[in-house]
């Protein structure tokens, strides 16, 4: 059994990330990238697969600053291979579409039974990335998933994924699958340091160079920009009886409780 | 040997039945002796040590006329003397015999290496030989022994060395820091396991040293020098006044009644402060000298000379009270000195976490046995600090022992005193006592009984130490709750107590430093005084003449304490009997010509034997105080002093023939 | 040094020795929640059991409190090198409650474990008074560098408690400065829960930082970081002076005692910090016991009152080796919280003040009181924080 | 009338002092002269190594030889005098012990020439010119120089070596006796060094000032403080080796309120002058835990230079080791 995980860098939210008035872009200074959160799951959710089946789990990211760190870490965590995707020089897809084409391409090179996805991501809210590949490979495809069960027997895998307010549906597909992953089945699990100097030390992770996909994007940033602070919040002030009396009268003004 | 004469060297490889043999090849071992320069004859033997052995060399000495003899057996600490007393007997000076130890060097610490292990003994030898080619004649000195002994220390140990030496005819001279006689038994009430009552056992041998005609006994005094050796010393003792002259007082003890403080309001130094007592004062009723003592911290006669002195009114003997009484330093003359120093009993403030000073319902085991003692602050009575009596007791054994952060060894009474604590408190207030302890050492005669009847006599043992104690209310004041790892149930125990007695381990005097170089003796880490030899010379320090009895040496209790006080007693009456002593032959000489007099060898000899000759400036070295330690040879700058026995030539050769076959076996050379 | 290893070091031979007193059980604040407590844990090392002891999770339920070890006879380093090792074992097969990891993972991106962005680790400073003088502004040589540390820089209250501070500071007329946005986290979960990588890692760059800079001595804002100062930073060579601030404070007193007017009338109790006290060993000479006490005997109008576990007793905040980012687990797990035993301890003894000089333990304390609705009972103050109030505090300079 | 015994003198690796102190028997130089021939003495006479070839071997009475050996030139030469003499004399500390120049031992060869014709900030060598032992120019001249060896020695662990004149230099009084006891014939054991056996606190005019107990709390350095003229050195702090090296030098340096930095070597029962005397000074630092005696010990930043500033080549020392050749090879 052979499970890719694609995982993207994105800006680290947790930093302050500033806005270049000039070009309208994210201030290069300002930013950290780290893998994104969709996309840690689908690698624990991977690393689960490993654990019970005894697969190989193969991941993969683009050659941006910090891609090279994810990649240890995801190795010290247990991956069995790490891609590094690059043409030489700071590899930035311009869009998920490109970005989808690049996998497609490389997917041609290495065995997968299942690729792992976040189910969407900070540029990606659509989760469009595992629909456009597995168009681009001609494969089933199921997103916002939160458990995935292969059986190497049947070569077919039970997906379980998440609806609003709770609700589950259980699929089964056949095997090659892109599943878009939502959560994975345990929160994703913590990489000791050492290991991870360890993976940085041990050379694991091998970069790969793909052509460049002609590509033409229709759709381009145009500017960027910080949220307005609104006025939204009115600020309760006195006794905790004085407050919690307002509350109730605001919510009953609301209609939001019985007066 | 005489000047210019070739050594003729005989080598002795002994089999040691399979101890050597069995590990190395003794007869390749014999054959490369016999390659060795000035080797003459080289034989292997089963056992050097016995009789037809020893007759070997002799014979080999007439035949071969050997001039040097190397054993390569055990240790020198076993046989030295042995081989030395060969060659006397067959002619030779004892100390042209050189022991080479194949046996703790090679043979035992490389059993799994036979071959290389052989190669080591080779080089052993290879050394000796090299060594035995330098040795020089040495001959022994005599000293003559005075026949008076000094006993420090008036605990049991010495009371018991001073009466045994005392009735076989000698003088004794005891010297006590205390007031009186009666160390630490004399504050106990009872003895383990038998239960006898300590006073009982006790005071007749106090009184007997306070009248015996052969013992001069000094309290309240201090040794303060110590000049001279094993033979004649010469010591002076610090007499403090106790403003009462002690041939005048009675005893009648009338000035106590009549002190100007009507009430004792002292804390009491016997009864750890529990009990109190006033200026003027006698540790306890049966203090030997029944002399009294005015305290100078709290007399105001002493001190401030302001008192209308209903003492000196009350005392019927002229001028038996002296407030002008001044400190006196008698000199005196004794030939050997037995340390019976004693102990002090651990300071649990130094393990805040068990509450003792913190919180009153915490005890030493020390303060207990004044509470037990019919004589003490009570009466006998187990009575809290706050009046009450106890119902629940809790007492934790090793405080102070068997601990890293403070002592690391057992101190070896406390299971069981702890255990007579318990018997005692439990017998007279009834009280649910609990032991904690770590493991239970009993093993003394009657001592495993004794731990069988406490258990049936109900009293709780907890395998687990007291990790915690906390008081049961925020003021402190009342009960503390303990708690504990009951190991064996595998369940922790919180105990509230009415009493926590810490059984404090025992350790060595505050001052045992400086009495160790009063005296020149060594002190272990623990600061108590080291012995020759642990098993074969066990009162016996490495300065003659110097012998220990007693706790100063390490924990025991009272029987071994009278019985190792019994051993020391009768190593000073050898020697005194004897009447004059062989020293040591390997101390260090000064040759005066290369000598400079540039003085760096004087201060640092630790047994003050080096002074310097005042008309030439040149350094002198006493023999008989010097100990062969070696200091001053490898200090003196100019090379200019010798050691007997440890000749820089000697040490010189055996190095570099160690090093020339390390060298050709290529091995450890980098 | 892998628990694998363990052995071949004297430290960690030391466990050979062990004789099962118990005092380590009998001391542990969180034996009763133990499967296997401390002492049981080192007979199960020496039995070779040690996959059971990482499986049972009883070290998760270690706060690195210092008592076993402060206490046991056979000096057995269990808070500071054996608990460790055998956590680190946890790294491998799970079982490390997320919030913990997720400090874990902050520390290392962020270098606190609040997962707060570095850029804004001083951005309390602009709410001072008084001058801060941030070094990477304001290079060159300085008396004193502050090691804020990251409560204090990142947490309400513990930026009042750094206010507070920079005032005592500022009176005393100190040279100080603080590494601001170049400050990391010392490394002391990191530590005592074993992240051996991570503290490395984190000591590693602290070292290159201070190394930009000028300084004659390092005082910590907290407990914890004095202690991974002290236990751990001598090993990579740093070997300038490091005191808590209450130490550094302490020695001041001459010259604070005049400036404190303003009368605290409160019935204060102080909370000994394992790090200030314990961690130092039983025969420890550095221990801080008395100084915090001094400096709040000083306050005119207060009155002191002990607790019941006080000095080398004293109870734990549960907030070391981890188990500040335990308490969900901890509740999960049905344990009452330490800091609650805390907070009892200080109102039976009829304190209205709970004086602390510990980074954790103002909020956590707060938290303690808010859950056992002591509110009205009892307020959780800094010692620092009081001293400034007696001082006049921030109108006063 | 006899043939005057023929004499030698020698400069090896040295300052050059040596040769100045043969002048500076002043008038007595006329005394020797009258008695010897100075046979060879290429500081003062005009004469080549092939005059001393084509002289008869143990043709020369005595060669006083002083330097220590560190090029081939100077081992070549001093083998040769040892053929033609009946005696030689080390003349001198670095011929002796090594002198001052074996502390070069501490150094590699590589390390000196680095430091001296390229790292060294006085120098300018912008060619990067070194020497080297042999340099054709390509029209058929080879320039040869001696060999700098790796190691320097003290003269008698190159050749054998009948006596010993100590100093830095030797005092013309010592000189005088030598050659006086050389030409009466009655001569001492070989290798005796001929200068008393005792070491110099015998008769330094200050031994009555020195305390028996030094405590030394501070060790200063001869620059740090004005010394008592009249006080013992080692009670004023400074490390003075005359506790133990060889008296005979009628404590000049002290005289001139220096200390001893001993250059007449140890007494004959001395394996290691610097050793011993470090032990000894060790024993009287007034310290006893371990950071206090390293704060007293740190007074004396060049323990090697100071201890063993004369002597590294015959020292249990001898020399750094040297990487390849076992660290005693040339």
């Amino acid at each position: 059994m052979d499970v890719v995980v694609l995982m993207k860098m994105v800006p680290d939210a947790a930093q302050k990330i500033e806005v270049d008035a000039a070009s309208g872009q994210l201030k290069a200074s300002t930013l950290n990238l780290i893998p994104f959160e969709s996309d840690e799951h689908a690698l624990e959710e991977a690393l689960l697969i490993k654990e019970r089946t005894g697969a190989t789990v193969t991941v993969v990211t683009t050659d941006l600053p910090g891609g090279d760190v994810a990649l240890w870490t995801a190795l010290a965590k247990g991956a069995t291979h790490a891609l590094l995707v690059t043409r030489g020089r700071p590899y930035e897809p311009r869009s998920t579409g490109e970005l989808a084409r690049i996998y497609a391409k490389l997917l041609e090179t290495i065995p997968h039974d299942l690729v792992l996805t976040g189910a969407q991501a900070p540029d990606d809210v659509e989760g469009e990335l595992g629909a456009l590949l597995a168009a681009q490979l001609g494969l089933p495809y199921i997103s916002v998933a939160v458990a995935v069960r292969p059986d190497e027997g049947t070569h077919s895998a039970e997906v379980t994924t998440e609806l609003g307010g709770g609700l589950r549906s259980v699929y089964e597909s056949a095997l090659p699958l892109v599943v878009g992953i939502q959560t994975s089945e345990t929160p994703p699990r913590y990489a000791p340091f050492l290991q991870i100097r360890a993976a940085q030390r041990s050379k694991r992770t091998r970069s790969v160079a793909v052509e460049p996909v002609p590509f033409d994007p229709k759709v381009e940033v145009v500017a960027l920009h910080k949220p307005v602070a609104g006025k939204g919040a009115t600020m309760l002030e006195g006794s905790p009886e004085e407050v919690a009396g307002r509350l109730v009268e605001i919510l009953a003004e609301k209609e939001l409780v019985g007066g | 040997m005489k000047e210019g004469e070739t050594p003729r060297i005989g080598v002795y490889v002994c089999h040691c039945g399979l101890n050597i043999a069995g590990v190395l090849s003794v007869k390749s071992l014999a054959e490369y002796a016999g390659r060795l320069p000035n080797v003459v004859v080289s034989r292997d033997y089963k056992y050097m040590c016995s009789d037809p052995g020893q007759e070997l060399i002799r014979q080999d000495i007439r035949e071969h006329g050997l001039n040097r003899v190397v054993v390569a057996a055990c240790s020198p600490f076993l046989h030295e003397e042995t081989f030395r007393r060969v060659c006397a007997s067959a002619g030779v000076n004892p100390y042209f015999y050189q022991m080479v130890n194949i046996r703790e060097h090679a043979a035992w610490v490389h059993s799994h290496e036979k071959e290389k292990a052989t190669r080591k003994a080779e080089d052993l030898i290879r050394a000796g030989v090299a060594r035995a080619a330098k040795l020089e004649p040495v001959v022994r000195q005599r000293v003559p022994i005075h026949p008076a002994v000094l006993v420090v220390g008036g605990g049991i140990a010495g009371i018991q060395a001073a009466l045994t030496l005392a009735d076989a005819g000698k003088k004794v001279y005891l010297v006590e820091r205390e007031p009186t006689i009666g160390g630490h038994m004399a504050q106990f009430d009872k003895t383990f396991p038998t239960l006898d009552c300590a006073a009982c056992i006790l005071t007749p041998k106090m009184t007997a040293v306070g009248n015996h005609p052969n013992i001069t006994l000094w309290t309240y005094s201090d040794v303060v020098k110590v000049d001279g050796s094993v033979g004649h010393f010469t010591v002076t003792v610090r007499r403090r006044p106790r403003y009462v002259h002690e041939d005048l007082c009675i005893g009648c003890l009338l000035c106590i009644e009549s002190c100007i403080y009507p009430d004792a309001r002292v804390a009491s130094e016997f009864d750890l402060g529990l009990g109190k007592r006033k200026p003027v004062y006698i540790p306890f009723p049966q203090a030997v000298p029944m002399k009294v003592v005015f305290d100078p911290e709290t007399c105001i006669a002493v001190k401030t000379g302001k008192c209308t002195r209903p003492c000196v009114d009350v005392c019927g003997v002229e001028g038996a009270i002296d407030f002008e009484q001044k400190e006196e330093f008698p000199q005196i003359e004794v030939g050997t000195i037995i340390l019976a120093t004693g102990f002090k009993t651990f300071d649990p403030h130094r393990l805040p976490f068990y509450g003792y000073g913190r919180y009153p319902a915490v005890y030493t085991s020390l303060e207990v046995e004044r509470l037990l003692n019919a004589s003490g602050p009570t009466g006998g009575e187990v009575v809290l600090r706050n009046g009450k009596k106890p119902e629940a007791v809790g007492i934790v054994h090793c405080i102070g022992s068997r601990d890293e952060n403070t002592n690391r060894y057992c101190s070896r009474v406390c299971c069981m005193y702890a255990m007579k604590i318990a018997h005692l408190i439990r017998e007279r207030t009834g009280a649910e006592v609990y032991n904690f302890y770590i493991d239970i050492r009993a093993p003394g005669k009657g001592f495993e009984e004794f731990y069988d009847r406490v258990q049936e006599e109900g009293v709780h043992f907890i395998r687990g130490k007291v990790g915690d104690v906390t008081p049961e209310t925020p003021d402190g004041k009342g009960r503390v709750v303990v708690s504990a790892d009951d190991t064996l149930l595998g369940r922790a125990r919180k105990i509230p107590l009415d009493m926590l007695v810490l059984a404090v381990g025992l350790e060595a005097q505050a001052d045992a430093n400086e009495v160790r170089r009063l005296f020149n003796i060594t002190c272990s880490e623990e600061g108590f005084f080291v012995e020759r030899h642990p098993k074969l010379a066990p009162v016996n320090t490495f300065t003659d003449g110097v012998f220990l009895a007693g706790c100063c040496q390490s924990p025991k209790d009272i029987p071994d304490s009278v019985a190792q006080a019994g051993a020391a007693a009768a190593e000073a009456l050898a020697l005194i009997d004897r009447g004059e002593m062989e020293l040591s032959p390997n101390f260090a000489y000064v040759s005066a010509e290369e000598c400079s007099g540039c003085k760096t060898c004087v201060p640092l000899c630790p047994y003050s034997a080096i002074t310097l000759e005042p008309e030439h400036g040149k350094a002198v070295i006493n023999q008989a105080l010097c100990k062969g330690c070696g200091v001053c040879v490898a200090a003196c700058p100019s090379g200019s002093i010798g050691q007997h026995l440890f000749e820089d030539a000697q040490i010189f050769d055996e190095i570099e023939a160690l090093i020339q076959g390390v060298a050709a076996n290529g091995e450890g050379a980098r | 040094m892998d628990l694998d290893h363990v052995l071949l070091y004297p430290e960690g031979k030391s466990l050979l020795t062990c004789i099962q007193c118990g005092v380590c059980s009998a001391t542990c604040p969180q034996e009763a929640f133990m499967e296997y407590p401390p002492r049981k844990i080192v007979a199960m090392l020496k039995a070779g059991l040690i996959d059971e002891v990482v499986q049972s999770g009883s070290m998760l339920k270690c706060v690195s409190c210092y008592s076993c070890q402060a206490k046991c006879p056979r000096q057995i380093r269990l808070t500071d090198l054996l608990f460790p090792l055998i956590r680190g074992r946890m790294f491998e097969g799970g079982g490390i409650p997320a919030e913990l990891q997720k400090a874990f993972l902050d520390v290392q991106r962020y270098g606190n474990p609040l997962g707060r962005s570095t850029s804004e680790r001083s951005d309390w400073v602009a709410r001072s008074k008084v001058p801060i003088r941030i070094l990477a502004d304001r290079p060159g040589p300085v008396d004193l560098l502050w090691n804020v540390e990251c409560y204090p820089s990142y947490h309400p209250r513990g930026q009042a408690v750094a206010l507070a501070t920079a005032r005592l500071f500022h009176r005393l007329g100190l040279d100080f400065a603080i590494l601001g946005s170049e400050e990391r986290c010392i490394g002391d979960c990191a530590g005592y829960f074993g992240e051996f990588g991570l503290l490395d890692a984190l000591i590693e760059q602290n070292l290159t930082t201070f190394r930009k800079y000028d300084f004659r001595r390092v005082v910590t804002s907290g407990a914890h970081a004095f202690n991974v100062f002290a236990h751990h930073y001598p090993g990579y060579g740093f070997t300038t002076p490091v005191e808590p601030v209450v130490g550094l404070i302490g020695e001041e007193l001459p010259k604070l005692r005049p400036m404190l007017k303003t009368s605290v009338p409160h019935k204060v109790t102080y909370h000994d910090p394992c790090c200030l006290g314990r961690c130092m060993g039983a025969s420890a000479l550095r221990c801080y016991f008395a100084p915090p006490r001094k400096l709040l005997e000083a306050i005119p109008g207060l009155k002191y009152v002990e607790m019941a576990h006080h000095h080398e007793n004293s109870l734990c905040c549960g907030g070391g080796g981890g188990g500040m980012w335990l308490d969900t687990y901890y509740r999960d797990q049905g344990m009452d919280r330490l800091s609650e035993r805390v907070v009892k301890e200080a109102v039976a003894a009829g304190a209205d003040v709970l004086a602390v000089t510990c980074d954790y333990e103002v909020s956590r304390f707060e938290d303690a009181v808010k859950v056992l609705g002591y509110d009205r009972k009892i307020v959780v103050r800094d010692v620092l924080e009081l001293l400034d109030e007696s001082a006049g505090g921030e109108a006063a300079v | 009338m006899a043939e005057k015994p023929k004499v030698a003198f020698y400069w090896c690796a040295s300052c050059g002092g040596c040769e100045e102190s043969v002048v500076d028997l002043a008038e007595d130089i006329l005394t020797v002269v009258s008695l010897v021939d100075i046979a060879f003495w290429p500081v003062a006479i005009d004469m080549k190594r092939k005059d001393v070839e084509a002289m008869a071997d143990r043709s020369l009475t005595v060669s006083f030889i002083n330097g220590s050996v560190r090029t081939s030139e100077q081992r070549e030469m001093v083998e040769l005098l040892r053929r033609k003499s009946a005696f030689v004399i080390a003349y001198g500390a670095c011929s002796q012990y090594g002198g001052i120049p074996s502390l070069a031992n501490l150094h590699s060869k590589e390390e000196i020439f680095d430091w001296v014709y390229h790292a060294s900030p006085t120098v300018v060598n912008p060619a990067g010119t070194v020497p080297l032992e042999r340099f054709d120019d390509g029209h058929g001249h080879t320039l040869k120089l001696p060999t700098f060896y790796e190691t320097v020695r003290a003269l008698d662990q190159v050749i054998d070596v009948d006596f010993y004149l100590p100093g830095c230099p030797p005092t013309p009084k010592l000189l005088k006796e030598a050659v006086l006891a050389l030409l009466s014939g009655k001569l001492p054991p070989k290798g005796t060094v001929l200068a008393p056996d005792v070491a110099l606190c015998d008769e330094c005019p200050r031994r009555a000032t020195k305390p028996e107990k030094l405590a030394i709390a501070r060790f200063y350095r001869p620059h740090e403080i004005v010394p008592d003229p009249e006080k013992c050195f080692l009670a004023q702090g400074l490390p003075c080796m005359g506790i133990g090296t060889r008296k005979g030098c009628e404590a000049l340096c002290i005289h001139g309120n220096m200390p001893c930095t001993g250059c007449f070597g140890p007494t004959s029962r001395t394996r290691d002058h610097g050793a011993k005397i470090l032990s000894a000074l060790a024993s009287e630092v007034d310290a006893t835990d371990e950071k206090k005696i390293e704060e007293i010990l740190a007074g004396i930043p060049d323990p090697v230079g100071t201890f063993y500033r004369y002597g590294i080549a015959s020292s249990m020392l001898r020399r750094k080791i040297v990487e390849g050749n076992g660290g005693v090879s040339a």
